[in-house]
């Protein structure tokens, strides 16, 4: 029965159900069929920090969200338009995030007392009213998985488990997509188990024609490709991006690199990539704690290699103390931290940006590192890349701040060409008659040397180094001489940054300036803003210590400045210090992105008010 | 044993004792027994076949930690705990050098006791000199984790509650592949504990006693004044009867698990009942006896090597895994690691 | 031997397995080893004689680190790698308490090493439950420090170099005097060490081979599998010979420190040439050599009390010190105190 | 030979020598006499990080300043009036801080080929006319020391050693004091070395009667007592104010204090005090490190104790993330910071301030806590003890700075009558029916609850929990409302500490805002500043988070406002994003106090600029 095709620009979809029904690798699945066939897209997994939370239950929910669209999108979307949900449970925790008349798929079977139960359910939500502001279509998935399976031979744990391809192939279906990807990852997936090959490609199917043929359905939708620049694209989650930009940042230094690290969520991932790489150079460390983690990338740097070292808040914590060892030993070093939840453990499955005010104070003593920001996905691989080129361009460490939302999330990132990429240039000082370890270049860097070159030893430490020449000092004069060349160093990276860019009016009556991984929320609220006649600006840093210098200047171009964070304005403490206006915040710590029509409504508050303000 | 170094020594410059000195002053207290252990470093040091610029001194903080300001090698100063997990990210990323840890009771026992068992456990091939002097020296005379019960100490005006460490027991506990001690005050023995650990592939952790005279003056008098000396040590020797004494005339004997001390001059007792020592044991029973002896026991303190034995090292099996991987895999590309998944083209 | 505390325990309510049970949904995987942990745990506790009040559960993080909410007692849920840390502080001050630290091997072997093995030396008295299961469980399955060599883990894609810790080893080499182990799959057993382990008083250690059904399933299935259960577990008995095997037809012998298997159906084997077992050995050979004993080493793998030895623990002795001081100089006197030293009045 | 006894109001005398010699010793000897005959009096121990470094040299000079005067003082002086140095190195080291015409009296005997050298002297300086700005009085305290003690018995080295109290006896001389004191001292001290005390005393004496005979010195000096309010005193130094602290405040709340601590210069004296009192229920545990320094606080904390740790920067640096563990489980906890030169390891031995940031700000998520200074070494007595009040009142850790230089400096300290004291009151919830561990009191505080308690049993821990109930919660609105709660309980610490006291004028041109051990520095600066007309105020702050609520009524009153500290700007950071203004700085990080007449020359240039300005 073919159905009518509607064309949409743009669509937010959900998956969600239980820890346990694989709902991350059928969003995962969708997200990349749905970028290969060249939409744009954005993803958010959200999951709960047990490992397989109780079945059934609100606390055992997984979720995986996914905007794809013909337009440029930055986002994964605020409000849902299509949920499928497993389980009751499922509904009930993501009902409050759905558009008005947004779609619900939910798996019929699933809808038995108990599982009603173990959700709370009172009653059963799709035999009342309380879902009559959607458009509920409830399929059996189970019952058709096991139908479809029958004669399989696989036990029937085996084919229960197999249902998310058909809700899989259902949404195929539903949003014209091909099934052709899914079926050969399959194929390579399951190479060694063919009966699970073959059933998981039949429940796909089935899913597929059984949306061609139900009459549940009254129309398809077909989404454009997106008008992407030209090239060649992939899928990239945050932490890939991030390790392939530690490896393509050794490669253009052409310097091994060292990671040395302690898992941690959100963080373990790029440690785990990284352990792939071995035949790129790369030498992955897991270290026992976080303290050997960057004690070791310390050791390692000393030795002239790359070093890294990943971690996330309750890490970056641990770390303070040997950061500043690197601050005064002057190596290069870079502190990935993918912030999460806080304080203490906090939401250790859940974003948050609220490590920046760690990130630039958090040390004993006047120990002042260079800070930045990585804003999407794609962009932890190349400010992964400027990291390095500061640290050592400038023998500087750098901390790197990127969070739990980018960093699971995904999006098409365009591989760029290598040959293309800007060399990161390390020099090795080899030789010299008169050499001293604390003698500066222009850039106030004192020379890195590996332990090996003859007639180069020279001991260096944490104690105060005398300048030049870099002995212990205890000397008054010299101590307050070096604490003010350190600083001025890390300031003077400055004059190696872009300048801020401001999208649309370059002057007027409202900024919103943001940081990291705000940007596509914050992107979609003044785009639609904007939509409706609302003028307002954007800008947006990586760069946090130094700021770009021209932030002063942006910020006194507009009468107001608002700054959304998912803290409780750790950003806006820092401008307020640094340039001594008083900006709006918009705080949430949800343990979740903001939404943009929140952010939307808050400059649509500003403006009123502002404009009441002028008509007084 | 002609070791693989003692080989390539003769294609090195011959270096000595003066080419480790460096122009920096000394800074210890006079008196110190650090001072023994640094003149023993630079004597042995040169006689390694290692080519100088490959030594590279490492330490935490703490007196003993100063040392590699005293070295003129390559040297790391780290922060107070961290000169084990410092060492072994420079190890394992350069695994040509010759690393040298200096640390301290407080530092290596105390703050860094979590990076030093990690060291052992995973047999990094690291040198660890242990100044063990009972005692926090730089901070002026807090108790350590293997200050004796009973000490009094700034901190501990009482006396000390804890039970100490035994240093030797805690790195074989922890799968330490080469386990001494020695004492500053016996430079041969010394030496000799210093090449052997600079022989050694794996970890080398060596314990010496060392006096600290402003804060625990004369805590190893037993094993160092000449009229106790030989009846308080017990010297290591691999193969050897466990024999003690002036005359050498007293042995250690295993009764039931239980070391006891024979007189040899009686009739009763025979060489024969001597226990045999071998460094080399795959089980370390032995050594965990030996690690347990010690003054308050009655029995005679060993020095000596407890424990030498060949398990592969982490920083050679990483580099091993690196050249598998590539072998199987070949140099990566960078280029095709970008362009790995799934990928599609925009026109 | 009955025990302080059961003879105390016929003053106390009699405690059931429910009063350990909370409200609170378990939320460890289906399958997973943790729930036997806990019903074990939940079923001794009520024999110990201690008031319910008076237990206190406390952990890091990890998987099993939950536990403590998963216990109707008083807990404590800490940050990774600290549980040792503050159940120390409370044990210190708190004495009367019954402490139960739960834990994992990433938990307590890995970034919680130094805090172990301060509280071995210094016998706090904690019972300390290792739950390993050879993996990170929490963080989705990164190898830990237990994990064997060559072990294929999300953080070891071609395999663990590393060499792994030998918990057991680590504890007796840092001064543990109550060390143990068992696995989830033997309830009884299990039991059997928790009861004991609370009866001792002063650090007791308890590893307990815990399965992952999720990340390492099937870890230790050579020990619990029926079929070869019997041929490679050593059930370890307090003054009985070191016998296994469905019929007990197998033994240890010692041959030079070394142990092997010797089969008693064979004429030259006798039971007296089987070693027996010593919980209390003082010198802890017979410990060291059954914590060396592993699947890897044609050995069969101990099970039960490992050591078992007294010496004063760290907050018994505190405690003693501070009514020695409080005997000899009296309750302090506040306003005297602020008063001492030097003093001058103006008037 | 009766000399003419001159009045002086104040003097700064700085003993000098070799870290052998004694000088500590002698210092402090010094201190107590002059206090105890009612001068008011502030110290500055200097010494070296190395136990004994190389004798004779610059670097192992150690070095005792203390200022005594018959008026209120709060600093040991900028310059010296007059310096004992027992050796051409400390003649070299410290000709630098001396005023003119000062008095230097020398060692003679110490003036050889070998310490002259040594000093890196290349002719003697009492010799050439170097140091003829000054008044060198050269005593051959060596060979008058041997004089005396020729028939003691004792070794020469021994002799030698007692050098010390003959300096000592002669400027007991030069200054009317009495030996008295130190005879006494001397007695009980050496109790058990009959030899040694009675040459001591023979030295002291000889000392004090060569002053009396010789003609090098042609008058001497008398300090009147000064004018102290009635009451008993005692010197204590701030480490050894902050440890009375402590067992006041367990005393004062009736709960038992636990003490977790690692050593750490210059900290580790409040662990050596408080070991001592174990009969004042103390408890004090040398902790394996830092992070179990702090977790075992916690735990004890969790237990009912009073539970403090003690530390100086790096090891705060290590126990931030244990610090988010206590703002999560929101236990009482006091975290005593005793500030030192850094980065890294920095200068261990020498003070600064600048922890103020991370103390404030270093910590993952939004992790507000509590944080006091102490601003002179008595005033660590009473800031401890607020600390605690703070801290149990609210549920709250609060971290206490103080620095290495009121930490080892003393000064007079009217010794409080206990009873006097106001009670902390703590309250452990012993039963109740409807219990829930996060309920909260007035003052947002949840209830104490001491495991033991039949019927109360609850669990904490570092995830988030549930407003009131203190369950684990994901929950993304109760995870917003908490942060928000927990921020609003420490902003509301503010309702309950004093208003910020301004000295002199409530308004005008120039204030003078400073914290913690600048006190003093800034006092004297704005007092002699006021003396030569100028018109300045000062304030001083003991609570930085929360501020007090009129600071920014008394900012907004002075045009200018000034900020000295001992970092690069730390406290003038946290004003500008507080108030949006922008205070004058004066920072020098020179591992000492700041001097009075740098800052006063600071009020100066200001002032006279903000005259010119006037006049334009
Ligand atoms: C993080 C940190 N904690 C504490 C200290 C203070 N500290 C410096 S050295 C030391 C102990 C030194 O003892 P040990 O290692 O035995 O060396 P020794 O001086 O006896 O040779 C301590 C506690 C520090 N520098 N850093
Ligand atoms: C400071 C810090 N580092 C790392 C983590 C991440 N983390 C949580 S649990 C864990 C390991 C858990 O392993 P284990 O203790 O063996 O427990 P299991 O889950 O296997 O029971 C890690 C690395 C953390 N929460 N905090
Ligand atoms: S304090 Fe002790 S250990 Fe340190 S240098 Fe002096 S004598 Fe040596
Ligand atoms: S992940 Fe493993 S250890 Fe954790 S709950 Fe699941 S089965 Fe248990
Ligand atoms: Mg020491
Ligand atoms: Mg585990």
């Amino acid at each position: 029965m073919a159905k009518e095709i509607k064309k949409l620009e743009s669509v937010t979809v959900r998956f969600a159900g239980d820890s346990g029904d694989g709902m991350q690798l059928t969003g995962a699945r969708f997200g990349d069929t749905t970028a290969l066939s060249g939409k744009d897209i954005a993803t958010l997994p959200d999951y709960p920090s047990e490992i397989r939370a109780p079945a059934g239950t609100t606390s055992g929910v997984s979720g995986f969200q996914l905007n794809f669209s013909s337009q440029a999108i930055d986002s994964p979307g605020d409000q849902v338009d299509v949920l499928v949900a497993m389980n009751p449970a499922a509904v009930k925790v993501n009902i409050k995030d759905l558009k008005k008349n947004a779609i619900i798929i939910v798996n019929q079977d699933a809808f038995d007392v108990k599982n009603l139960k173990l959700a709370g359910y009172e009653k059963n939500p799709l035999e009342d009213d309380s879902l009559s502001a959607f458009k509920v279509i409830p399929v059996p998935v189970t019952t058709l998985t096991k139908n479809a399976l029958e004669d399989s031979g696989l036990s029937p744990k085996e084919i229960v488990r197999c249902k998310n391809f058909f809700a899989l192939g259902l949404m195929f279906w539903l949003y014209s997509e091909s099934l052709i990807p899914t079926i050969k990852w399959l194929e390579e997936k399951f190479e060694k188990q063919p009966e699970i090959k073959e059933a998981n490609i039949k429940v796909l199917k089935a899913g597929y024609n059984f949306g061609d043929n139900t009459r549940l359905f009254t129309e398809r939708y077909k989404i454009e490709p997106a008008k992407l620049e030209p090239g060649v694209y992939r899928n990239v989650s945050g932490n890939e991006a991030t390790a392939l930009g530690c490896v393509t940042a050794s490669l253009l230094s052409n310097t091994p690199l060292f990671l040395g690290s302690y898992p941690i969520t959100p963080a373990s991932e790029i440690l785990q990539y990284l352990s792939k790489y071995k035949n790129y150079g790369v030498i992955t460390f897991q270290a026992e704690d976080e303290i050997a983690g960057i004690t070791s990338a310390i050791g390692a740097a000393f030795g002239g290699s790359l070093a890294v070292t990943t971690t996330s808040g309750p890490g970056l914590a641990l770390k303070t103390e040997a950061i500043g060892l690197a601050v005064m030993t002057e190596l290069p070093l870079v502190i990935i931290d993918v912030q999460r939840g806080g304080p203490s453990t906090g939401l250790p499955t859940k974003t948050e940006d609220s490590d920046l005010l760690q990130a630039v104070y958090g040390r004993n003593g006047e120990a002042p590192v260079v800070v930045l920001c990585a804003s999407s996905p794609k962009d932890c691989f190349y400010m992964t890349i400027e990291a390095f080129r500061i640290a050592v361009k400038y023998m500087t460490p750098v901390i790197l701040l990127t969070d739990g939302y980018i960093a699971n999330g995904s999006e098409p990132f365009k591989i760029p060409n290598v040959d293309d990429l800007p060399k990161i240039e390390v020099k090795f000082l080899e030789e010299g008659r008169e050499f001293y370890p604390y003698m500066r270049n222009a850039n106030l860097a004192r020379p890195w040397v590996k332990p090996g070159t003859p007639g180069l030893e020279h001991r260096i430490g944490g104690l105060e180094k005398s300048h030049i020449f870099g002995n212990v000092s205890y000397d008054s004069e010299n101590h307050d001489f070096m604490c003010k060349l350190r600083a001025e160093k890390v300031a003077s990276v400055q004059k190696d940054i872009p300048d801020l860019e401001v999208l649309y009016e370059q002057e007027g009556k409202l900024l919103v300036l943001g940081w990291g991984g705000t940007y596509g929320a914050i992107y979609h609220a003044v785009e639609k803003a904007r939509k409706v006649g609302m003028k307002v600006s954007q800008a947006h840093l990586n760069f946090i210590n130094p700021f770009p210098s021209n932030l002063g200047n942006v910020l006194s171009k507009f009468k107001k400045i608002l700054i959304p964070e998912v803290n409780l304005g750790q950003l806006a403490r820092i401008i307020r210090s640094e340039y001594l206006i008083k900006p709006i915040q918009f705080n949430k710590v949800r343990g979740l992105p903001l939404k943009s029509f929140e952010i939307q409504s808050k400059i649509l508050e500003i403006l009123s008010e502002e404009n009441n303000d002028n008509q007084k | 044993m002609t070791t693989k170094s003692e080989i390539k020594q003769k294609e090195i410059k011959q270096l000595t004792y003066q080419d480790f000195v460096p122009e920096n002053e000394v800074k210890w207290c006079p008196g110190c027994g650090d001072y023994s252990i640094l003149a023993q470093v630079q004597r042995v040091l040169p006689e390694l076949g290692i080519e100088k610029e490959k030594f590279v001194c490492v330490s935490g903080i703490g007196c003993s930690s100063r040392f590699p300001y005293y070295m003129n090698t390559y040297g790391f100063h780290g922060i107070h705990g961290r000169a084990a997990a410092i060492a072994t990210g420079l190890k394992v990323s350069r695994p040509e050098l010759s690393i040298w840890v200096a640390t301290g009771d407080g530092d290596m026992m105390s703050i860094g006791g979590n990076h030093f068992i990690h060291a052992c456990r995973k047999n990094i091939d690291l040198n660890i000199l242990l100044f063990n002097n009972r005692i926090y020296g730089l901070t002026k005379g807090q108790y350590s984790p293997t200050s004796r019960k009973g000490m009094v100490t700034k901190t501990s005006p009482y006396g000390v509650v804890d039970h100490p460490f035994k240093p030797i027991a805690l790195a074989i506990g922890s799968g330490a592949t080469f386990v001494a001690r020695t004492i500053d005050r016996e430079p041969k023995h010394m030496q000799e504990m210093i090449k052997k650990a600079g022989a050694h592939k794996g970890l080398s952790f060596v314990e010496i006693y060392q006096n600290c005279v402003i804060f625990n003056d004369g805590e190893f008098n037993h094993l160092t004044d000449k009229n106790t000396r030989d009846d308080n040590l017990l010297v290591l020797e691999h193969k050897k009867p466990m024999l003690f004494g002036k005359e050498k005339d007293k042995g250690i004997k295993l009764v039931d698990f239980k070391p006891i001390v024979i007189d040899l001059n009686k009739k009763e007792n025979s060489i024969d009942d001597v226990l045999i020592h071998d460094e080399t044991d795959e089980i370390p029973m032995r050594a965990m006896m030996l690690a347990c002896m010690a003054e308050d026991s009655n029995l005679p303190t060993p020095i000596g090597v407890f424990r030498r034995v060949y398990k592969s090292t982490y920083d050679g099996d990483v580099h091993l895994q690196l050249q598998e991987v590539n072998k199987k895999y070949g140099k990566g590309d960078l280029q095709k690691l970008l362009t790995s998944g799934n990928t599609w083209e925009i026109k």
